[in-house]
């Protein structure tokens, strides 16, 4: 079995799983794609959320970037700050 | 100078820290919490952050500022936590030679905040709370 | 609130004036008095105003902004005398619900009054001084 | 001999004139243009300026304003407030 991805939650998605961070197991080489498919499996409420983003070590991540599970991997509801 | 903080927000100590002599132009903005919105009343506003990621995001705008703009100094204080009507809620300071730059530097600077940083409000009324779904 | 005054203006006590609970967004411009212009050093400015015209004159600016934009309070205060380098020569506040109003209010105020307000500032060099021309 | 009309004189006109207050006898009826007629006569300096204004009673008026020997007129060069 691999090591866990550590995932932060913030603002709306925190709310819908009930924490604010999450261990995902995925495959080696896994994408952030393919962590947002399991999310969405696993919390079928995250799925009503439009334009989630997947933020990696504090930068915005593509949806095909490659994760590891030493990455800082957060997720980034629509911002509201200012 | 960019930080994020539980504090009340310094308008003087954020004016001293971009003051300087060959400033001849200042700009500030504040965002206010609003008594209302959509003609509902808001009792208070809760700000959370995800703050290393936030304080990178406001850093790029900062830079970016600077770039396009001949930006003397600036200040960008956000505040997280727990903030009551007529609280600032963020306060973004700039100085510039002429007028004109410090206007459309700090105009920049907070709209890309809004579009960018990691940071999200959720409005408490008086019958529930909702996460404030971003505006165009 | 407009005036004129040879006392420091008080940013703090601004902020006050204009903060309501309506307010989702503050615009503060400053003037200040630079180091230099046009490669020339400059060391003091003398301020001059003909004093019950520079207030209509405000006023009717103040009045056009909240005409065009949806201004819940605003306050212009300007300097007189002499000032230093570094010193606030003029400030304009102005609150709004939302900002791009802010901005745009703020920013029309301060480039009208360049414009028609009878106000008047000389440069004091170490060689002598000079009336400022209006830059457009 | 007709009461003279006062004129406020600032910045640049005062140094010209060296003086802040200025009082100028007039026809009857005259006007704002007529006001400047007689200045640049009495002080040559003054028609160096480009675009002198002339307010009475503390508003802007026209080339073409009757004056009063009671209303207060300034000459307004170019502004520089801010």
């Amino acid at each position: 079995m691999n090591n866990p991805h550590n995932v932060l939650l913030f603002g709306i998605t925190r709310d819908l799983v009930g924490q604010n961070r999450l261990a995902v197991q995925l495959p080696d080489n896994s994408r952030v794609a393919d962590l947002m498919t399991v999310l969405h499996q696993q919390y079928p409420t995250l799925a009503g959320i439009q334009s989630i983003l997947v933020a990696v070590n504090s930068e915005y991540a593509d949806a095909d970037q490659i994760l590891s599970p030493t990455d800082e991997i957060a997720l980034i509801p629509p911002v509201s700050g200012g | 100078m960019i930080f994020l903080t539980e504090d009340p927000i310094d308008i003087n100590a954020a004016y001293g820290h971009i003051q300087t002599g060959e400033a001849g132009a200042i700009n500030f903005f504040f965002g206010v919490v609003r008594n209302n919105t959509q003609d509902k009343a808001v009792e208070l506003l809760d700000y959370e952050a995800y703050g290393p990621m936030a304080v990178r995001e406001m850093q790029k705008i900062a830079d970016e500022a600077c770039r396009r703009w001949p930006v003397l100094k600036y200040v960008i204080i956000h505040r997280t936590g727990t903030l009551h009507i007529g609280e600032m809620a963020v306060l973004i300071g700039v100085s510039t030679p002429h007028r004109g730059d410090s206007f459309e530097a700090t105009r920049y600077i907070i709209d890309t905040i809004k579009q960018t940083v990691p940071i999200w409000k959720k409005e408490q009324f008086d019958d529930g709370a909702v996460w404030v779904q971003p505006t165009p």
